[in-house]
Order: structure tokens, then C-alpha cells, then sequence
């Protein structure tokens, strides 16, 4: 935790001049509120976006979209085809801070257990950028709608490089990391280090043990019923990792490249075989596919969750399909099966 | 006894039923806020018979309304109808003397993107923002504001009908190739859409500025750009002809609509046969041709470079068959 | 770091037509001898694709590809002396020691036959040393559909020498009378395998409902989950664990398979 | 959280504001005892953002509510909405749910008989007991009932369109020749009187039964004989083919109105294709075809010796260009 | 005045043997309410139709078209053309009684002004019916809208055969026609005579004299902006008799007759000529020409005013045009014209 | 009760075409002469019209007729010894009594000339004896609207024998350029009658316009109003006072008419 007489305060000019000089050295990417940018006509959307003051950050709203897109863009190159070989694309990769909330750095927790590890095998693109980011983490005061990171124990987190905090005509910042103290000022004041949300407002049980059994259930039924299978929910989750690849001939016409491209297991084709064999058709089996994942099968292969709780799975599902209910119906099913069964 | 004709510009119906009026209110863009309905209750009940007709133009109308009543029901509603006309920045200059002209109808409007999320604008809004352009205006006027092509508020049906666009734009790079534009437009609009080379190719040919591509992508590669207005003109009904409206100009801008809807009116008064009680613009296009009518109408505006002019009017529709 | 996802060039030896759309390709790409893993087979625009290895030669490996999809279309312009993307191999490969001196009841269904069939050449190769008994059961669609017409000529030959191989090659229908053969699905032909029972060694593998109907019938047969074993198919782009595709509940195909024991795989529920 | 699908068949709508709905009440043949306004207006102001949106199918919506406050918002509503569908003879079963369904949209009415001259029927009582016949429903369909072709409430943008005819009978021993009915006849609707050896001669093949004849005779030697029907089906805007509905029946009696009304969910539920959320009766007919939907829809009735089949179906209207 | 001692009270049973005796003699035309015949879908209407009871009567609401059809009808043959020479038809006309109010029966006065000795020439057509008629009085307990008898003094009659009054159960009648006295009984009772309306709601004040200033007033101009020439009017007023003649082929093809049709001043082609030259187009100056009619051009000839002040033309009109209005307004300007000018 | 409104039948005994459109019928109906009556002409279906009556002779009554209607196209149609149905004469007729040894000027415009032409007739017959002085002033349209040649030219050289007879023939204009006599509308030719002045008596008929234009002239030259007659024509029905067509204020033009002496036309508006 962070000790109150390492705290730094500075106002919003001098944060000014802070922010010029850290991002000579440093890309800073934050969560940003874009009016107009919203899927509805005149609605605004929070993103992360590389940001040219702090006080263009938006401190107190809950992103749409994660910072995931950060480390896994959305397309990105593999290599070229530059005279039908293989070839990396060597793209300088500048230094990166990013703005997370507790839960949001957890989720990088998972995505490095996932890319760096897993299975014996590490993502070279992964762990290329990796390697470049520092994490500045932003509080919560209080938990968002949809929220349970505290069911997940995600609401805290000691994995940053620094801590800022919007107050009152400037910022509060503690900073951890070495190398980026030299860009604040050292002005020790008594001021509180980040405060964690303790309380979810609906707490969610995480269910220990699933079996087999849970397949058969009904419920994945009434989700097919009600899923329209459109994929935002892994699109904004901080944890979902799955990609494409596609060799794709830019539109100069110059050397083609190996791209990866999220993929999404809620979408159509995703398990789909040539011949077009498909192992889930159905909304709800995929929906169970994503939802046991996130909750048990990552814990059962790297021994925490995938979930960390920040509910934008929630925030965006069109049909409002709830995480957090979803996860009760599993405990109650695993719960009627233990005392029937 | 009564000047029928004052009392119908006044916005009052003559009923069926002897010495009988309704009153009709306006409510541009359908949007009202409640305190209103007070007024109009202590109305239906004090001077009508206790019940409202909710109007296909989103106004309202009181039945039962004695005509020896209009004095006393023109002061009891002379507040409402100064405040509900000044939301759309119209000033009722004698709203003592009810609503100074009826021939403009309300200008109706879907219910926009205050709730729906097809539509590509505030409808009620950019409603509003006619009214003060338009009202009042005694030439019977039909408008009509809809936020997406759906048409939920049935444009094509009116003398002037817009419809909100939005252009779509796309980032490639943000496209993971779900294809969840591409299927929807091909099941639900117009097939505008194909990949080429991995991504998204909009063909603007086919392109009717729905949006729903940009309600259908995950990732919002697809975003919303210009909202661009289609302006279809001459829809009615009528024991002549029925027809629907067909498009004047696709993709203008916001002042191009107002500054067009405004033309419109001076092109009625140079046009209009004065005979019949009330000409509908469509038929007075059908005497003057099309070309007149653009003319007169595009006079002294700058269209947005997006906006395109029809070549020609199509009206679809059906003639009754007349006896020679 | 190694990048793992980029491939290597690799020449085109020989290419063998089975059938219109199922031909053999021999690469030259020297691996070891793990029967059951797969190598990623890609051209530039054409995409990447999990190939089972069918067959390891003191050259390099054989692929047989089924021309069904992108992909795979534009192997079938391959010539000799042509290159072919391929990194790998990937995923583990059929527990041999388990099978030792043992009966094992190879069953098949369709173009799989290639992911086993090194398995059956080294058997047919060396029988009698290493089991107890083989049985193959090999299912097509049609006579037209059948693969590996030669090895499997010479594998029912080497059963002349060796009494303890059996090889069975059934077609699901044969519309054009041109089939001596046994006709029906390869699981009604179970019970034709001799000295079948709960130390069967068995290796299914085919399209998931010939896989499911054929456990199932192994089980009838009392043999145990634990002697099973099958090999997934699975939708692939990376081949190392990483794109997700492949994964089932907490395995991934690709890096925990594509062989799995049925003790293993009954669990993974797509 | 919530499920969208029982939300909307409980006809609230998932609003583009995220937590939040729109309620939808249903007026069926929009008249409304004011009384209710108490009702919607506290909704609006405890539930809601303190505004109304008029529909143009003459419902209310009021936005602004949020979605965890639905239960509380059933239950406030309760009485009113039993009370409305029970004045049309629908019993709701379960009002405290909200309705049962919202696929068949409310059945909206011009304001009719009750107060407009041009009316040739009570529109709103039609509208009602059109939806004692076919409300809860949850298959997509708007009816529409209009007192005259004049069509006010648009009903030629509608799946089912009623308009309200009269036979107009004639007294030649009443007629003074004043040419009242034919000069109107002639300016107005299609020309179907002539005078043949000093008395009024009405072409069956040009009249189109809106009464304006009955309405200019000054003697009433022209006066209102059988109240018959025109259903005009397939109407519609939206993004593929906007298009009017067209005559399927002339001349029809109530009880065919009604009946054929209820026919029509049979033959929807027999030929619509299940895949889209909501296929549009005229969709359907293009596929399944004309005499089919003819077939289904008027097995069983018997016609009034009035009626008359249409042969084909004429949809006026326009595709946008679809690239193949 | 009526005689209370000579008034009579039946009951509704006897009313029928009553009616049956007297129809055997008498075609009994009367107020009649006819659901379904107004002009409007589902509304009523007030007509003198020829009834079958006295309880069929409505004796309580104005009708909408006076009783003169009854002596004029709206076609009335003259002669025909049988052989092509004209000959009257000798159709038998039966003895009528008609149910009148006190206006009504003035406007008999008013049409028998006209056409039994108007301008030295006696109707035919008109007197041969007029002979057979008996008038029985209604009365009015209290004006209808739009009423101005008291001011045009047709408040009161003594013009008439016998009265009638509606009362609970039954009728009270007063018989003074000697034929008629024998088909009712004679059962004096104390009940009141005929009850008259005294007072106007709105009292007319009909000017003495109108000289031609009166056709120059702007008032005319307006009205042609309200006036739509429908001829309303003219047609349910008791006292217009205008009429056309025209020479009509029945459908049977059988020998053509010359008939009578009403006409109306407010109509078009009223006053055109052959060469299409017409006297009065503007609506404003056709409704002066029939208003002046009413409250003074027939007096100056006859005496009287022709207007009875029944109102119909002011309930008829769509437009609301009133006479009671106009008339006020010409008061205004001979009142200004005899001040200023 | 004798019925005003039945016909009786009556012979054609000649017809005499002036115009195109203007016919004269001799009529087999006798009447007393009294110049300015008219009488109600019709035929089955054709409907029926107020005529003035043109000319009496000892045979009977000449109507002339402009065949610009429905009805009068009808009588265009018949022959000598044809059947029309008539009745009347009605109306009133000139006021002879107060022309006498007076100065009378007559203005007619186009056929309302038929109507004075007995007046004419009259005078020309025996003028010294009645007349101080006859004027007539006929104006037409065009030459060829020109009626009653004959009767003119017979007026015009009864001229020579009388000098207080003038006829004067105008026409509005001649487009043919085949007319020699006066151009020009009547009104403007009233400067010329002589000795004008207030106890000049004068006839006007003809349309409105010109008869308005005409009194207003006649007027100017102090011609008393109580000396001016005019004659109406309007749309009649009945021709008894019962149709109400030709009412103008309280006088009925059928039998209050259709000649009216000024002071009485002043105030018959319309």
C-alpha cells in the first residue's frame, strides 16, 4: 500500500509542464471522455487514447472499451511478405504509461499469465510491448454500476508504477518507479494513498467447482434465447485475448503482411472447421463457453481468474445479459446438484 | 354566429356535432412535458366532454368543445400554448387569440434519439427548430422528422419529410472482421456493404445512412460521421391520388433542411391555385414540374457539398380512377 | 525471444493425388517421429491451417490435405519445387508406450486416416515386435472417398505375413456398385474385432459423431475410459496456445492435444 | 440484468440510454378519458424525466425510466391499463405485468365520426373492437382504421388499413339539380356523378365511397346508405421497400373487417419466416404470394354480398437499389 | 286563444284508435326523429314524414326541413307530355294534417301569400294541395336554439285546426275543425291551452326601411368570404319557394313531364341567363339578396315579414352564418348611415 | 282553378332568318297588340323561355329568337306548320301614353331590339299623328349581327318622308371592314339625336352595360329620370310572380315588367 508521506501534490499548470517533459520520453494513454463518439447518435464514450495533458483524462468514469487494445491491438501486423518471405516488421516501440484502475491492472495480470507463459510458449508481440509499459493507477472511490471487483479481488492492487488522483485544481500522485521519479515534483504531503473499493454493491459468489453437469443445464437455452451473439462483450472485456489471422495486402499494394485481429468466441465462424463443421452454434453454448472461462476453466489452468470484475461485460451487452446473474443461476444449479445429486 | 373560417385558422375544428368545436394543440416533435397535462385535463373536462383524442400528428385534440366556449377556452389555454410554441423559440405574438394560424400542421417527429437507438438525430429537436422556421404559415403544410429510413413516423406521408442519416465511417484498423455490419445490412438494408481485401467496402451507391452499421460493430470500427439529412417531398393521402413522397435531396445538412423547408412556402405562394381550399404541394409540383419547383425552392441556398439535388421526382402511388 | 509465429520456407518434394480433393504433399522438413502432432501450413494470402502430419520420411514429413476450404484451395496449385509456409510441429503425440504389446483397434473415419496412419506404418512396418494384435477400421464416405489406396493395399498384404493385423476399409454408401467391400458406418464393424475387451487398446479418430458413436460402442465392449484415445480437430491460428480458438474448457487442442485420453476428453465439452 | 426480449413484448422499450426505458401505453383508437392524464403524468414525474412523447400511433411513450424501476412502474400502471383495454373489451389477464404482448401495435383511428364531418364511421369504436379481435398479440402488426379516403391516420402506411366507405343511396325525388355533389365530385374526389335525364347517375366503377356527395346535398337527396370498408394491406416504410398498402378487399362489412383481421395472424403464422425478428406482413405475402394470403385470410368468412376480392395485390411504393 | 274548458286528454292506447279512425281520412304528417339520416355518419335527423301513430311524433325537437315540401314538393310534376300535348295529371290528393308549430304555420301564411293571389296569379299546383291541408298546432314550451319568433311576431297563432300537446301517457287536444271534432273524444278537462314562447333568448330587431346604401356595405364582401353558396339556406327555410321547371323522361320512357324542382337564390346559375350572363355571383351579394327578402322585400310587397324566425337557416348553416348576426349588423349601418348621412 | 302553367299549342306559320343565330317565328297565336310583353315558349324537354314579343300582326305574333341555349337551339329546329307551346303574353308594356306628340328616343343594343321593334313599328306606321319626333338608336356587335335588314331599311326610307324620324345603326366594330354606316357603341351616339333634353322620352334596352352607360348619357343631356323607361330581361321560370327567378327587391320582373320606368330601376338591384 501506499505510504501517505510519499504522496505528491501538483497543480494543474505545473501538471502541464510534468506532461511535457514525461512524454518526450513516454506515449501516455488514458481514459478520455469523446463526445460524439458514442455507438448512439449524440452520446459521448469513454476510451483509452493517447492524451496530450492530464487534464484531458478522464479520471472518474469507467471506460467503455479496456486498455487491452494497447498491448493486443485490435489489427496487428505479424510480418510482411516482402519478397515472399517472412519477415518481422521492426517498429520502433516507444516507452508507454497507462492509466488503469485496479481491476484494469489485474487484467493485465491475466493477459501476461496468458501471453508470456502459457502453455510453454511466450506471445513475441505480446511481451515486445509488454515490456515498454508502465502502469499509473487511477482510484475508484466507490464501485461503478455493474461492478464486483472485490468478489473477485481485484479491487486492489500493488502492481503500479505510480498512483495519481485528480483532486481539486490539480493532481495527488505517488510514484513507485524509479526511473519516472525524476519527472515529479518531491513535495511529501499528507495526503491519502489510493483508496480500494471494499464493498461490491452485489457481491458474486464464485463458484468453486464445476462439473460436467452444468452443460446440460436449461439455462444456456434461455440464453439463446436472448444472446444475439454480437461479441461486444468480449470486445470491451480487459481479459478476452482471442485472435484471427489474416494475410492482408495493404492498400498501396506493397508488401503484404501477416495480421492477427481479435476474434471473438461469441461470434459466428469463430470454432468453425473448413467444411464447416462448428462446435458451438448455439448463443447460449457460447455464452457458456466465454462465461466458464472467465470464472473457472483460466483459474483451473492458471490458478487465478480470468474475471477481474470490472463489469463491462454488463456495461455493454445490448440484451443485458448480467454476468453477475449468470453467475448466480450457475450457483444455484451447482448448489440444487450437490444437494440432489 | 361563429366565423368558421377565423375559427379553423384559429386551430379549432368545426365538429360534426352542431355548435361543437375541438380544440387542437401543437406539440412540435411530439415531445411535451407533463405540467401540461393539467391544463389539458382542466380543458377536456371543464369545456369538453373529458376526453382527449391524441392526434396521428402528435398533437392533441379536445372533442365536445361548445363553440359559445372558444373565448374562455382560448384564455384558459393561452399560456400553455405561448410556452409550448416559445420551447420551439416560436412567439405567439396574441396568444389571447389561440394559435395564429392552422394551415402549417404540427411538424411531427419519431421519437428520436432521446430514447430510440436507431435514431440518427434529436427528431423533436431539429422538429422544434422547423416550427420556428415555418409557424405560422397559413398554407397547409405537412413536416415530418424521422431519425433513421425506418420512417417509424411516417415521412413518406407527409408534403415534406426528413429523414436523418448518419455517414458511417470506418476504421480499418479498429475492424476485426465479424462480418456483424456486413450480415445485417445485407438481411436488414441494402447489401451496401462487402470486404475487400479485409475490410469493410461501404458502396455509396447502395448506402441509405441507416447507421445500423455502426449499431452492429463490437468494436465500433464503424463510427458515425456527417448526419446527413434525406429530403423527400410530396407525400399524402387524399381521394385523388396517393402517393408517397420521393427524394428531393439526399444528404443535406441541417440548414440546408431548414433553409429548404422555409423556400418551400414561397414557392407555394407563387404556385398555389387559389381555388381549391387547400392545394398540397405535391399536386402544385405536378402543375409547375419539378424543375420549377427545385428551382424556386434551391433559391439563395448553399447546399453542403454532400447534398445531392434528384434529377427527377418519384412519387409512388396509386390514382383513383377519374370519369372523363 | 524467438518468435514463434514466423515460418519457415520449405520446399515441396512430391505430391501424391489420393482422390479430386485429397492429395498428399512431401515437404522438405525434417522432424522427429511423434505420430499425432501437426505442423502450420500457410501461404502468404492464402492463411494458416493445422496439418496433421500423415506420414515421416527420411526426406521430410508428408502432409495429405483435403481441398475444402481458402486455405487449402491454393495448396492444390503446389508443384514440386513449390514453397510452403510451415512452422511446428505442434501438440503431443500418441502415448506409444501405452500400446506396447498390446491389442490396439484403430479406428477411422475419413481423411483422419492421415493423422494416424504413421502410427499404422510402424506398426505394419515392425508388428510383431511391439503388439499383441492391430486392428485398423478404416470408414469412407463412398468408394471414391478412399485414401491411401496403395498404403492400405500394402497394409492388408502385410496381414498375409503377419496373422495378428487386421484391416478393415468400409464405405458408408456405395451409390456406384463398384465396392466388394464391407459397406455400413465403421462402428457397426466393432464387433467384428477379435479379442476385444477392457484392454483394448483403442485410438478413435474421425469426425466428432463416428468418434462419439464408436467410444460408446468400445465402452459396450467393456473396454476401459482409460485404454481410449482420441484426436480433436479443432479451429487453429496459432498452434502454440495463445489465439484461443482450439480451446475447451481449460485445455487448448493444440498445446494439451490434439491427443487426448478419454478419461481426459469426455470433460471437454465444446 | 434485465431480459430485453420480456421487456419489450411488455411493450417498454430498451432506450439508447443505458439503465433506462421508455413505458408505451396503448390508446387504442387514440381517445383517452383525461382522468388518465393524472396517471401519466405522475409516471413521468416519479418514473420518468417529467416529459411525454405523443406516438404516432397515438400511444404515449414516456421516456426516461429506468430500468430497475420496472416492477414498481407495472404495478403503477396496473389499474390504468386494465382499465383502457378493458373500455375496448380486452381483458388483460395478468395487468400487473404490463401487457402481454407488443408485436401487434396499438390500433390507431383518425379522430372519426366523433367529431370529424368527412367520417363515415365511429373509427375509435372500430379500433377498439378491432383490438378485442386481435390484441395480445406478438406478431408485428399496425392496423390502422380511417373514417374516409381522405386516410388521416396514413392507414396506406400500415399493414392493415380499414377506411371507412359509404354507399351513398340518392332520392332523385329529392334532387333540385343544384350540382352541388357533382361539382365537388369532380373537384375533389374522381368525377363519378353525372347527371343522365335530370337526375344523378353514380359510376359504381369511379366511386370510392367517401360521401362528400351526402356531405354537399342540400336536401340530403344523396344520403348515407351501408357503412362498407376498404382493407388495404401491406403498407409499410423502413429500409428495403417502403411501399402503400393496396386494396384487398372493397366493400366489406364490419364483421368481414373484423374477421379478416383475426385471419391474417393465421396465415402470418403459417408463412412468416421465423429468422428475422419481425417480418412485415407484406414481406411475407411477396413470398408466399397473393392467392395464398388470399386463401388463408378469408377461409371461413363469409363476404358480404358487397365485397370484392381484389385480383392482385398493388403495393405502390419504391425498392432502394440492393447490391447483389 | 285556446279554451282550457275545451281542451281533451287521451292516453297513448286510445291515441291509436284514435289515429287509426283519423287515418283512414286523413294523411297525418308530422316530426319525425330518423336515427341514421343526418347528414353526418350516425347522427339523426328531424324530418316531417308522414307518421302511423301519434307516438311515433316527436313533438319536442325542431325538425330540420319544414313542412313546405308537403305543399311544395321538391319535384312536383306539372303536366305531361303525353301525345306531346301538356296535360295535367289528376292524381287524387288526400286530405292532409299536418303537425305544425306557430312559426310554421306564419310561414304557411307566407307561402299562401305567394302563390294563392301574389301578383295576381293564384298557384295551381300549390292551392290544390293547400285545400286539403288542416293545421294542427305544436307548441314550443321554450325557444330552440337559433329562435327569434317573438321578435318577428309568429310566436302566436290562432291559425290553426286543432292542437296537440305531448304529455306523459298520452296527448291533450284541442279540436276546433268541426270535421275533425267528431274523430276525438269530448272529455273537458281543465288543461292548459296552447302554451307560446314570449320571450326571444336573443331578440331581432327588424329594421323599418332599407334603401340602397344598404348594397354598397362591406359587410356583403365578408360574407362572400364565409358564405360557400350551399343553399342550405333556402332549402329547410319554411318560407323559400323558389323553384325551377325542368322536362323529365321518366325511366320507363313512358310520356315525359314537365316538373317543378326548388330552386335557391344562394345556388349557382339562380339568376344566369342563356348566354351565361349572370346577376349576382358573389356569394355575399346572393346571401343580401336572400336576406333583404326575408325581413323586407316581401313585406314591402305583402305586408308581412317573410321570415318566421324558425332559425333553420342559422342551424343549417356549416359555415355559421347567422341571419340573427346579420341582421344586427344591418341595424349597425342604417343606424350609422342615418347619423352620418 | 285555371292553371297559368299549361301551354297551349301553337302553329309556326313562318320563320324569317336574320343571323345565323336570330330567327323570327310568326306565330299562329293572337294577342292584343300591346308592345314590350312577353311569352312563355317551350317545347317537351327542351324547357321553356320567356319571349318578347317581336311583332303583331293580323295572323298572329312574331317571336325572334337567339339561339344561344339549350331551348332555343331547340326552336331552330322547326318548320312552318310546327307545333310550339305557349303561354301569356305577361308582363307589362310600354307606357304609350306618355310618349305622346313627345320627342322619343328608343336605344336598343343587339336583339333587345325585337322587344321596342313593335314600339318602332308603331311609330313608323303613323308618326306625325303620335310623335313630335322618334329617334332609334340600335347598336349591334358586328355587321353581321345586324337583325331586321329589311325592317331597318324599310324605317330608314320612311325617313324620307318624315323628317322627325332617325334611324341610326351602329355597330361596336367590323373587323370585315364591309360595314359603311356608324362604328362605334351606342351610348357615344346619343350626342347626336337633335334636340335632346329633359322632356325627351327614352326607351333603353339591351344589355346591362349598355343600358347602365346608356341612362348615364341621357341623364347628362337632362333627360328627366321619370322620362326614362327601361326594359329587363332576366332568367324566369313561371312568368306569373311565383318562380321567384326574376324577383329584383320586391318586384318581380315577369308581371311587375319588364319594362320600368327609371325612378322605379334605380333602385332594383340585383
Amino acid at each position: 500500500m501506499a505510504d501517505k508521506s510519499k504522496m505528491t501534490r501538483f497543480s494543474s499548470e505545473q501538471g502541464n509542464t510534468i506532461f511535457n517533459i514525461l512524454s518526450r520520453h513516454y506515449i501516455i494513454i488514458a481514459p478520455v471522455e469523446k463526445p460524439g463518439k458514442g455507438r448512439f447518435s449524440d452520446t459521448s464514450q469513454v476510451l483509452y487514447e493517447q492524451v496530450d495533458s492530464f487534464d484531458e483524462i478522464e479520471f472518474f468514469k469507467k471506460t467503455h472499451l479496456s486498455a487491452k487494445s494497447v498491448l493486443l491491438p485490435l489489427r496487428q501486423t505479424m510480418f510482411s511478405f516482402r519478397d515472399n518471405k517472412p519477415e518481422e516488421i521492426d517498429d520502433e516501440i516507444r516507452p508507454m504509461i497507462i492509466f488503469l484502475r485496479s481491476c484494469d491492472i489485474h487484467a493485465i495480470k491475466v493477459l501476461d499469465a496468458h501471453f508470456l507463459n502459457g502453455g510453454g510458449y511466450t506471445d513475441f508481440y505480446y511481451s515486445r510491448l509488454r515490456q515498454k509499459v508502465k502502469l499509473f493507477l487511477i482510484e475508484c472511490e466507490k464501485p461503478f454500476e455493474n461492478c464486483f471487483c472485490v468478489s473477485f479481488q481485484t479491487n486492489k492492487t500493488d502492481d503500479w508504477a505510480a498512483f495519481m488522483r485528480k483532486v481539486k485544481d490539480g493532481y495527488e500522485v505517488h510514484v513507485r518507479d524509479e526511473e519516472l521519479k525524476a519527472y515529479f515534483p518531491r513535495n511529501a504531503e499528507n495526503v491519502a494513498g489510493p483508496r480500494f473499493v471494499e464493498q461490491d454493491s452485489c457481491p458474486i459468489k464464485i463458484p468453486q467447482d464445476i462439473d460436467a453437469s452444468i452443460f446440460e443445464d436449461d439455462i444456456w437455452k434461455e440464453y439463446t434465447l436472448r444472446c444475439i451473439a454480437c461479441g461486444r462483450c468480449t470486445v470491451v472485456c480487459p481479459t478476452c485475448s482471442c485472435f484471427s489471422v489474416q494475410d492482408i495486402l495493404p492498400e498501396d499494394k506493397s508488401a503484404g503482411e501477416r495480421k492477427r485481429l481479435w476474434a471473438s468466441c461469441m461470434v459466428k465462424k469463430f470454432s468453425i472447421l473448413a467444411g464447416n463443421h462448428d462446435f458451438r452454434i448455439k448463443e447460449g453454448d457460447r455464452l457458456r463457453y466465454r462465461m466458464l472461462h472467465k470464472i473457472y476453466d483460466f483459474r483451473k489452468r492458471q490458478g487465478f481468474n480470468m474475471c477481474v470484475g470490472c463489469g463491462r461485460c454488463d456495461d455493454v451487452c445490448p440484451e443485458y445479459i448480467s454476468m453477475f446473474k449468470c453467475v448466480e443461476k450457475i450457483n444455484h444449479i451447482i448448489e440444487a446438484h450437490s444437494i440432489n445429486g | 354566429m361563429y366565423n368558421t373560417k377565423k375559427i379553423i385558422k384559429n386551430a379549432f375544428r368545426i365538429s360534426k356535432v352542431r355548435g361543437e368545436t375541438a380544440i387542437r394543440l401543437r406539440i412540435p416533435g411530439g415531445h411535451l412535458e407533463v405540467k401540461y397535462l393539467d391544463v389539458i385535463k382542466d380543458l377536456a373536462q371543464r369545456f369538453g366532454n373529458g376526453t382527449v383524442h391524441l392526434t396521428t400528428r402528435q398533437g392533441y385534440e379536445i372533442p365536445g368543445v361548445k363553440l359559445s366556449d372558444i373565448e374562455k377556452v382560448r384564455e384558459f389555454m393561452r399560456k400553455m400554448i405561448y410556452e409550448i410554441e416559445k420551447s420551439s423559440n416560436v412567439i405567439l405574438e396574441e396568444p389571447e387569440k389561440g394559435y395564429p394560424s392552422a394551415g402549417t400542421r404540427n411538424v411531427s417527429a419519431c421519437i428520436g434519439n432521446r430514447v430510440c437507438q436507431f435514431s440518427n438525430s434529436d427528431t423533436t429537436l431539429l422538429a422544434q427548430k422547423l416550427e420556428a422556421a415555418i409557424y405560422p404559415n397559413n398554407y397547409h403544410l405537412k413536416v415530418a422528422v424521422t431519425g433513421c429510413p425506418n420512417d417509424c413516423i411516417k415521412a413518406h406521408m407527409n408534403d415534406i419529410g426528413i429523414i436523418a442519416g448518419v455517414l458511417p465511417e470506418y476504421d480499418k484498423e479498429a475492424c476485426i472482421l465479424c462480418e456483424a455490419c456486413l450480415d445485417n445490412c445485407k438481411m436488414r438494408v441494402t447489401s451496401a456493404l462487402r470486404i475487400e481485401n479485409y475490410r469493410i467496402v461501404r458502396d455509396e451507391d447502395y448506402c441509405i445512412k441507416c447507421g445500423e452499421c455502426i449499431l452492429k460493430c463490437p468494436t465500433q470500427a464503424a463510427y458515425r460521421g456527417k448526419l446527413l439529412y434525406r429530403i423527400i417531398i410530396g407525400g399524402r393521402t387524399g381521394k385523388k391520388n396517393p402517393r408517397m413522397a420521393g427524394t428531393f435531396i439526399e444528404d443535406a445538412s441541417e440548414e440546408v433542411v431548414l433553409a429548404v423547408c422555409k423556400n418551400v412556402y414561397s414557392f407555394i405562394s407563387r404556385y398555389i391555385d387559389p381555388k381549391p381550399p387547400k392545394e398540397l404541394i405535391g399536386y402544385i409540383i405536378d402543375r409547375a414540374g419539378f424543375d420549377t419547383f427545385v428551382h424556386e425552392v434551391i433559391k439563395g441556398i448553399t447546399l453542403n457539398p454532400e447534398a445531392k439535388l434528384a434529377k427527377k421526382l418519384d412519387n409512388p402511388g396509386y390514382f383513383y380512377p377519374v370519369r372523363k | 525471444m524467438d518468435n514463434i509465429y514466423l515460418p519457415k520456407l520449405v520446399k515441396v518434394l512430391d505430391v501424391r493425388k489420393h482422390t479430386q480433393i485429397e492429395w498428399s504433399f512431401l515437404l522438405d522438413y525434417k522432424v522427429e517421429e511423434e505420430s499425432g502432432r501437426f505442423v502450420m501450413v500457410s501461404l502468404p494470402y492464402a492463411g494458416e491451417i493445422p496439418v496433421s502430419i500423415s506420414g515421416f520420411d527420411s526426406h521430410g514429413i508428408e502432409l495429405t490435405i483435403r481441398n475444402v476450404g481458402q486455405v487449402t484451395s491454393r495448396f492444390f496449385k503446389l508443384n514440386t519445387e513449390d514453397i510452403l509456409y510451415v512452422r511446428g510441429p505442434y501438440g503431443n503425440s500418441f502415448p506409444l508406450e501405452k500400446f506396447q504389446d498390446e491389442h490396439l483397434l484403430i479406428i477411422a473415419g475419413g481423411s483422419a486416416l492421415a493423422a494416424v496412419k504413421p502410427v499404422i506404418e510402424r506398426y505394419i512396418n515392425g508388428h510383431s515386435s511391439m503388439l499383441r494384435r492391430l486392428d485398423v477400421l478404416a470408414g469412407f464416405k463412398s468408394p471414391k472417398h478412399i485414401l491411401f489406396r496403395e498404403d492400405i493395399k500394402r497394409w492388408k498384404n502385410s496381414r498375409i505375413s503377419d496373422k495378428c493385423i487386421d484391416i478393415e476399409i468400409t464405405v458408408d454408401s456405395d451409390e456406384d456398385y463398384a465396392w466388394m467391400g464391407s459397406i455400413g458406418f465403421v462402428v457397426n464393424f466393432i464387433k467384428n474385432v477379435k479379442d476385444i475387451g477392457e484392454d483394448t487398446r483403442a485410438i478413435v479418430i474421425g469426425p466428432p459423431l463416428m468418434m462419439k458413436n464408436s467410444v460408446r460402442e468400445l465402452l459396450a465392449y467393456k473396454v476401459k475410459e482409460e485404454n481410449i484415445w482420441l484426436s480433436f480437430e479443432r479451429h487453429m491460428k496459432c498452434g502454440v496456445g495463445k489465439c484461443g480458438h482450439c480451446r475447451i474448457r481449460d485445455k487448448y487442442v493444440c498445446i494439451d492435444g490434439p491427443i487426448f485420453n478419454y478419461t481426459e476428453a469426455k470433460e471437454l465439452i465444446d
